[in-house]
C-alpha cells in the first residue's frame, strides 16, 4: 500500500438489546446481597473489543469498523454496540 | 385493521370464523392471539397430524407413545426411559448460538417433565456448505450454543450428525435428542385434575421472549402508542437456570408433590395452562398479575405467549404447596402460585383471581379443535441429470476419497460427553453406548442402552420414501454393530414449505417410507416432531427426516468392538453387493442429483443384524463398521484413520463399488484364525461375504484404484472440518 | 477405617455424584457438603467437585468461593485437612486464594473434552503420594477455562517448591509450563483440571484416576 | 433507611492485566484476516458490568463499588478494573 496511512485506537463496547433476557447479569445481581452488597440493581453484563487499525483516513477506519462489528464481533439479532475511534498518530506508509 | 387482525397473527379466515363458532361470539385480540399460537403448524402440526397418524406405535415395552412431552419405555429393572427429538432451525439461522442453546434447554425440559433424569443429548446437524462464510459461522455457533449450554447445564452430548450441504444453505437443521431414564412407576404426566388444585409456575421470570407474529397486536389496538418498538423475539437461553429447575424438578417428583406437570416451550403459558386442563378434562384460571415479569408494563397477551425459557408449570394439592416452596428454595427456583384447576373445560385469563376476566376459551379447544390439513400433493417431475453407471466422470478415486473424509472429532470434542460415568462407547463410533443404571440408586444393571441418530438428505432427495427406509435401517444396523437390538424410535420430519404440493408429497412418501421400515423390523415410533417451512429464499431444503433410535444392550462386560484394526486381522465385507451411485455422497461431490437408489429388503437387513449382534457378544471380530454415506470406501478410509495400521485390499474393482451405497453392508476386521467360523456362520443364514484383504503395514491401499501413505489418509480425515471452521486446538 | 470424603455441591455443581462413585468405589465414604452449610462435620478429606458452580457466570468460581461451605473448607485446609479441587474445583480453590494463580479460557478458545496424557511431576502432595513420580496417566479434561496463569514469581515459587503435581504431556489448553495441577505450599491443598474421577472403570477407557484417589483417600 | 439516598448508575471495565496472555483477544485477531478485515492489530477483549447503585453520597458509591469490584468483580490476579460512575437522580428514602 502505497501513501500515508493513519492509526486509530478503537475501542468496541457491546451490550445486549434491550428486552433480551441477560442471564449472567441477574445471576450476578440475585448474589450480591448474600455476598454483603444491598442496593445494586439493574446488572447487566456486555464485552469490549479493543484494538488498532490502520486506514487512510478517519471515515474509512470507522466504515472498516463498522463492518468488523456487524459481521463479526456482535450479532446485530441481539447486541448491540458503541464504537469509539481515537486517531493515535501518522505511520508513514512502505 | 380489527377485521384483518386474525390474518395479521397468521390465521385463515376459515380458521376466525370457527374459532368464532367454538367462542359463539366475536374473538377478542387476546384470545385470537391464544388461538393463532396453538393452531400456529408448529404447536398444530396441521399440516402433518393425518399423515403421522400412519405410523406405528405400539408394543408391550411402550409405556408413553407420542402425544405426551416424550415416548417412554419399559427397559427391565424397574427402569424407564424417557426419549425425544426436536428442531431449533429456525432460531439457529438468525442466532446460531441462542438457538441451539434454547433447543437443548427445550428438548431437557420435554424430558424431565416425564419424572426422568436426562442423562444424554444427540445433536443431528445440518448446514450450508463448508466454502459458504456465513454457512460456517451458523456451524460454529450452533455447535458452541449446544456446546455451552449442555456442557453446564449438566448433561452429558454423547453423539449426533454433522453434514454439510448447499441445500442447508440459509435454512441449517438443528435437532437435539434427549433421554432420560427415571423408575418405571414414577411416571409422571402432564395433566392437571382435582377442582381445587393449584398451577404454580417454576422457573425464570417471564418477558417478551419469542413473541414474534404476535407482536402485531401491540400496534393492532392493545397499545395506545402507535410505537411500538419492534421487539426482538431471539430467546437467550440460562443453562444455570435449568440446572436448578432440573434438580428442583426431580426433588419435587421423588418428595411426590405434582399431580401433573407441563414445561412451557412453543406458546409459553397458553399451552402449557390449556394442555394440563384438557388432558385432565378440567378448566383452570389463571392470574396474569401473578406471573413474575422480567419487564415492566407486559400486556397480557405477551404474557400468555411469552416463550421466555427454564419455566415449567406444576400442578399441586394445595396442602403440598409449603413442602414445594422449601424445595424451590433450596434450589432459588421461583414458583408462583398462578393458576387454579376448576370445574368445567374453561380456561379463563383473568386480571388477578376473582377480577376481571380477560379471556374465556374452552381449553381442549386450542389442542383438540386445531385444523387438520389435508393438502394437495403432487410427485415431482424426474430430474434431468440422471446419472448412469457408464457415464464418463473425470475423477480420481483418491482425490475422491479424500475429500469425502470428515472426522466429527472437531465437534464432540466440544461437548461433556463422559459426565455420570455411563459413556461405555462415546462419540465417533457406530452408535453410542451408555451404562443402563438404576436412576435412584446409581446400581449398574451391567446392561447398556445404545442411541444413534441418522439422516441423508440425499436419499430422501432422491427417494422420500426409499430414503426414510433406508435410514431406519442404518438407525438399526448403527445399533446390532455395537451389539444392540432396537426397542424404539423418536423421529424430527424437515421439510419444506407444505403448501407446496411437492413438499407435502414428500413429507407424506417418508412417512409411508417410515412406517413400512417401522413395521418391518418391529421398531414402534413413540415420539417426534415435524419441522415445516424449512426454505430459504424460495428455495425448499432437500426432504430431511432425521430419526433417533435406541436400543438395550443384554449384556454389557465389556466394550464393543470399535473401528480398530488389528495388525493381520483380515478384513471381510457381509452382505449384498448391491450399490447405486443415486443419493451418494460420491455423486454430490461431482454434482449429480440423481441415479439408483437401492431399496433394503428388510428380512436380509434383520437376519444381517442378528448375526452382527451375535458376532459382537461372543467376540468374535475384532473391528466393525457399517456401511453409509461413502460407501466401502469411506468406511475402510475411516477405520484406518482411527487405527495404528494400513490396510490392503482387492476385490474393489472401480468406482462403482468403491463409493456406491447400499444398505445391509458391514465391514468387519477379524483375527485370521476366526475367519472360516464367520464364513460359515454367514453362508448358514444366507448373507453373502466377500474376503478384502488385510490390515497392516502404514499404506492405504486399493488394488487399482488407490495406493497412499496412511498419513494421508489420517490428514484428510482430521484436519477437514478444523480446516474449515477455526482449529480450536492451539496451534504455536 | 473407612475415610469419609466430603463432596461440595453448589447450584450448578455437576460431578458431585461421579466424585462420590469414583470414592466408594475404590472403598471410601462419599458424603454431599451443600454449599450453605457452615461446618463439615466428621469429614477425612473434600473435594470441590466440576461443574459449573453458580454458572460459571462472571468467572467460574467467583460466586462459589463466598459461600458459607467455602469459609468452611478453608478452616479445614488451613488446619491440614486434604482438600481437592477437579476442575471447577480448581477454579474455585483459585478465586478463594487457597491456592495461587488463576484459569483463564483455553488457549484454542473452545471447550474440551478428551483424554489427555498427563505427568505426575511429585509425589508430594496429597493426591499423588501414591503415584510414581515420573509416571503418565491417561486422564479425561472436560473445560473451558482450563488455561492455568499466573506471574512469573509466583510460577518460580512453585517450581522452586516442587508445586507442580501435575503435567501435561501435550499441552491442549495453553497453561503456562504445561501446568495441569498444583498444590499449596502445605500440600495438603491440591488442585487439578483432569478429571480422574471419569478414570477409575476400564469399561469407561481409563483406570489412571484410581491412584489419585487412593492418595486422596489414604488407602493402597 | 432514613434519610435521602442518591442513585448512581456505575460502569465498571474490566480488562486482562498487562501481560497476561488474551486467548479471545488473539484468537479473533488470528481469524480477522481470513474474513477479509487486514491491517487490525493488538486485540484485546474485556467485559463490562453496569449496574445502579443507592447510596448516601458519591463518596460512599465509589467506596461501595470499589469493594464490590475488587473482591468480587475482578480477580486483581489477572484482572483490572475501571470505575466510571455517575449520579442519576436524588431518591426518598422511606
Ligand atoms: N454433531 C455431532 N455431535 C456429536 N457427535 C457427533 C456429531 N457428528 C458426528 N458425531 C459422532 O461421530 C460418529 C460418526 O458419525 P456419522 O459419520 O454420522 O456416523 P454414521 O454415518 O455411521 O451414522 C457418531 O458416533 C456420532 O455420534
Ligand atoms: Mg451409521
Amino acid at each position: 500500500m502505497l501513501g500515508v496511512s493513519l492509526v486509530f485506537s478503537v475501542l468496541v463496547d457491546v451490550c445486549l438489546r434491550k428486552g433480551i433476557a441477560d442471564p449472567a447479569g441477574s445471576t450476578i445481581e440475585r448474589s450480591l446481597p448474600t455476598l454483603g452488597f444491598s442496593n445494586v440493581r439493574d446488572v447487566s453484563v456486555g464485552k469490549t473489543i479493543r484494538f488498532v487499525i490502520e486506514a487512510e483516513n478517519e471515515k474509512e477506519a470507522h466504515e472498516k469498523v463498522e463492518s468488523i462489528c456487524s459481521t463479526f464481533l456482535t450479532n446485530p439479532v441481539i447486541e448491540e454496540a458503541e464504537i469509539t475511534i481515537e486517531n493515535l498518530e501518522q505511520v508513514k506508509g512502505n | 385493521m380489527v377485521d384483518s387482525l386474525h390474518r395479521a397473527l397468521g390465521l385463515t379466515d376459515e380458521e376466525a370464523s370457527k374459532i368464532g363458532e367454538i367462542l359463539q361470539r366475536v374473538p377478542n385480540p387476546l384470545e385470537l392471539a391464544m388461538y393463532s399460537v396453538m393452531w400456529s403448524e408448529h404447536c398444530s402440526y396441521k399440516s402433518s397430524r393425518l399423515h403421522l397418524s400412519r405410523l406405528p406405535t405400539s408394543a408391550p415395552w411402550v409405556l408413553v407413545g407420542p402425544g405426551e412431552n416424550a415416548g417412554v419405555i419399559d427397559v427391565g429393572d424397574g427402569i424407564a426411559v424417557a426419549i425425544r427429538i426436536e428442531s431449533h432451525n429456525h432460531p439457529s439461522a438468525i442466532e446460531p448460538y441462542q438457538g441451539a442453546a434454547t433447543g437443548v434447554g427445550g428438548i431437557l425440559r420435554d424430558i424431565f417433565t416425564m419424572g426422568a433424569r436426562p442423562i444424554a443429548l444427540m445433536d443431528s446437524l445440518r448446514f450450508g456448505s463448508l466454502d459458504d462464510a456465513r454457512s460456517c459461522w451458523i456451524a460454529e455457533g450452533v455447535v458452541s450454543g449446544i456446546s455451552g449450554y449442555g456442557n453446564a447445564v449438566g448433561v452429558p452430548t454423547v453423539g449426533g450428525e454433522i453434514d454439510f450441504d448447499p441445500t442447508f444453505q440459509g435454512n441449517p437443521l438443528v435437532n437435539v435428542l434427549c433421554l432420560g431414564t427415571l423408575p418405571k412407576d414414577r411416571l409422571v404426566l402432564g395433566q392437571a385434575s382435582g377442582i381445587g388444585n393449584l398451577a404454580v409456575l417454576l422457573g425464570a421470570a417471564t418477558g417478551r421472549d419469542g413473541i414474534g407474529g404476535v407482536s402485531v397486536l401491540a400496534s393492532a389496538g392493545f397499545s395506545d402508542q402507535g410505537d411500538v418498538e419492534k421487539r426482538p423475539s431471539v430467546q437467550v437461553g440460562d443453562p444455570f437456570e435449568e440446572k436448578r429447575l432440573i434438580e428442583a424438578c426431580l426433588e419435587i417428583f421423588d418428595s411426590n408433590l405434582v399431580v401433573g406437570i407441563q414445561d412451557l416451550g412453543g406458546a409459553g403459558l397458553t399451552c402449557a395452562t390449556s394442555e394440563t386442563a384438557s388432558r385432565g378434562g378440567v378448566g383452570m384460571d389463571v392470574d396474569i398479575s401473578a406471573v413474575p415479569q422480567r419487564e415492566l408494563g407486559m400486556e397480557a397477551h405477551e404474557i400468555m405467549i411469552s416463550e421466555s425459557q427454564e419455566r415449567m408449570l406444576a400442578i399441586i394439592e394445595p396442602i403440598n404447596l409449603d413442602r414445594l416452596f422449601e424445595i424451590c428454595n433450596k434450589w432459588e427456583v421461583n414458583a408462583s402460585v398462578i393458576g387454579r384447576v376448576t370445574e368445567g373445560n374453561k380456561l379463563r385469563i383473568l386480571d388477578r383471581f376473582e377480577g376481571n376476566v380477560l379471556a374465556e376459551i374452552p381449553a381442549s379447544s386450542l389442542h383438540d379443535d386445531a385444523p387438520i390439513y389435508d393438502r394437495p400433493k403432487k410427485k415431482p417431475e424426474p430430474k434431468k441429470s440422471v446419472f448412469h453407471e457408464n457415464t464418463e466422470v473425470a475423477s480420481d478415486p483418491m482425490s475422491d476419497l479424500l475429500s469425502l473424509l470428515s472426522d466429527p472429532s472437531w465437534v464432540y470434542s466440544q461437548y461433556d460427553h463422559q459426565l455420570f460415568l455411563n459413556t461405555v462407547v462415546g462419540p465417533g463410533h457406530e452408535a453410542t453406548v451408555l451404562k443402563l443404571r438404576d436412576p435412584v440408586s446409581g446400581f449398574d444393571t451391567k446392561k447398556g442402552l445404545a442411541i444413534t441418530t441418522d439422516g441423508n438428505h440425499r436419499w430422501c432427495a432422491e427417494n422420500p420414501r426409499v430414503g426414510t427406509k433406508l435410514i431406519v435401517a442404518e438407525g438399526l444396523m448403527n445399533l446390532a454393530c455395537v451389539g444392540a437390538y432396537p426397542l424404539a424410535l423418536v423421529n424430527c420430519l424437515n421439510f419444506g414449505n407444505p403448501e407446496n404440493p411437492e413438499v407435502m408429497w414428500q413429507l407424506s412418501e417418508s412417512i409411508d417410507g417410515m412406517a413400512e421400515a417401522c413395521e418391518g423390523f418391529g421398531i414402534p415410533v413413540v415420539g417426534g416432531n415435524v419441522s415445516l417451512y424449512n426454505e430459504s429464499s424460495g428455495a425448499n431444503i432437500s426432504p430431511t427426516p432425521v430419526v433417533g433410535i435406541v436400543g438395550k444392550i443384554e449384556e454389557l462386560y465389556r466394550k464393543p468392538p470399535g473401528f480398530e484394526l488389528l495388525e493381520g486381522n483380515r478384513l471381510v465385507l457381509l452382505g449384498p453387493s448391491d450399490v447405486g451411485l443415486g443419493g451418494s455422497l460420491w455423486s454430490s461431490l461431482h454434482g449429480f442429483d440423481s441415479g439408483e437408489l437401492i431399496d433394503v429388503d428388510f428380512e436380509i437387513h434383520k437376519v444381517l443384524a442378528d448375526l452382527v449382534r451375535s458376532l459382537i457378544s461372543d467376540g468374535t471380530i475384532d473391528g466393525i463398521h457399517d456401511l453409509s454415506a461413502g460407501g466401502l470406501g469411506v468406511a475402510l478410509a475411516e477405520m484406518v484413520a482411527k487405527s495404528k495400521f494400513g490396510i490392503t485390499v482387492a476385490r474393489i474393482p472401480d468406482t462403482l463399488s468403491l463409493f456406491g451405497e447400499g444398505p445391509s453392508r458391514v465391514l468387519v476386521s477379524i483375527h485370521p484364525e476366526n475367519v472360516n467360523d464367520l464364513l460359515s456362520r454367514a453362508e448358514s443364514v444366507n448373507i453373502p461375504t466377500t474376503r478384502l484383504g488385510l490390515v497392516g503395514g502404514d499404506r492405504f491401499i486399493v488394488k487399482d484404484l488407490i495406493d497412499v501413505p496412511k498419513e494421508t489418509i489420517d490428514s484428510a480425515f482430521v484436519t477437514h472440518l478444523p480446516n474449515a471452521l477455526g482449529a480450536g486446538t492451539i496451534s504455536s | 477405617m473407612t475415610a469419609t470424603v466430603g463432596v461440595a455441591v453448589f447450584p450448578g455443581t455437576n460431578c458431585e455424584l461421579d466424585s462420590i462413585h469414583a470414592v466408594e468405589s475404590l472403598g471410601g465414604n462419599g458424603k454431599i457438603l451443600w454449599h450453605s452449610s457452615k461446618n463439615l462435620s466428621e469429614v477425612d478429606a473434600v473435594i470441590i467437585p466440576g461443574g459449573f458452580a453458580h454458572g460459571d457466570y462472571l468467572r467460574p468460581g467467583a460466586i462459589a468461593r463466598f459461600s458459607p461451605l467455602m469459609s468452611a473448607i478453608t478452616d479445614f485446609a488451613n488446619n491440614g485437612g486434604p482438600v481437592l479441587g477437579i476442575c471447577n474445583g480448581f477454579q474455585v480453590l483459585t478465586e478463594s486464594g487457597l491456592l495461587p494463580g488463576a484459569l483463564q479460557k483455553n488457549k484454542g478458545l473452545k471447550f474440551l473434552c478428551k483424554t489427555v496424557e498427563v505427568c505426575v511431576e511429585t509425589q508430594n502432595s496429597t493426591l499423588t503420594r501414591h503415584a510414581t513420580k515420573g509416571a503418565k496417566l491417561s486422564l479425561p479434561i472436560n473445560h473451558f477455562e482450563g488455561n492455568f496463569t499466573c506471574d512469573h514469581d509466583t510460577l518460580n515459587s512453585l517450581l522452586e517448591q516442587d508445586r507442580v503435581v501435575l503435567r501435561y504431556c501435550d499441552n491442549p489448553n495453553g497453561s503456562i509450563n504445561d501446568i495441569a495441577g498444583v498444590c499449596n505450599e502445605a500440600r495438603n491443598v491440591v488442585g487439578i483440571m483432569p478429571h480422574p474421577e471419569r478414570a477409575c472403570d476400564s469399561l469407561l477407557g481409563s483406570e489412571d484416576g484410581k491412584v489419585l484417589i487412593d492418595s486422596l483417600l489414604g488407602l493402597n
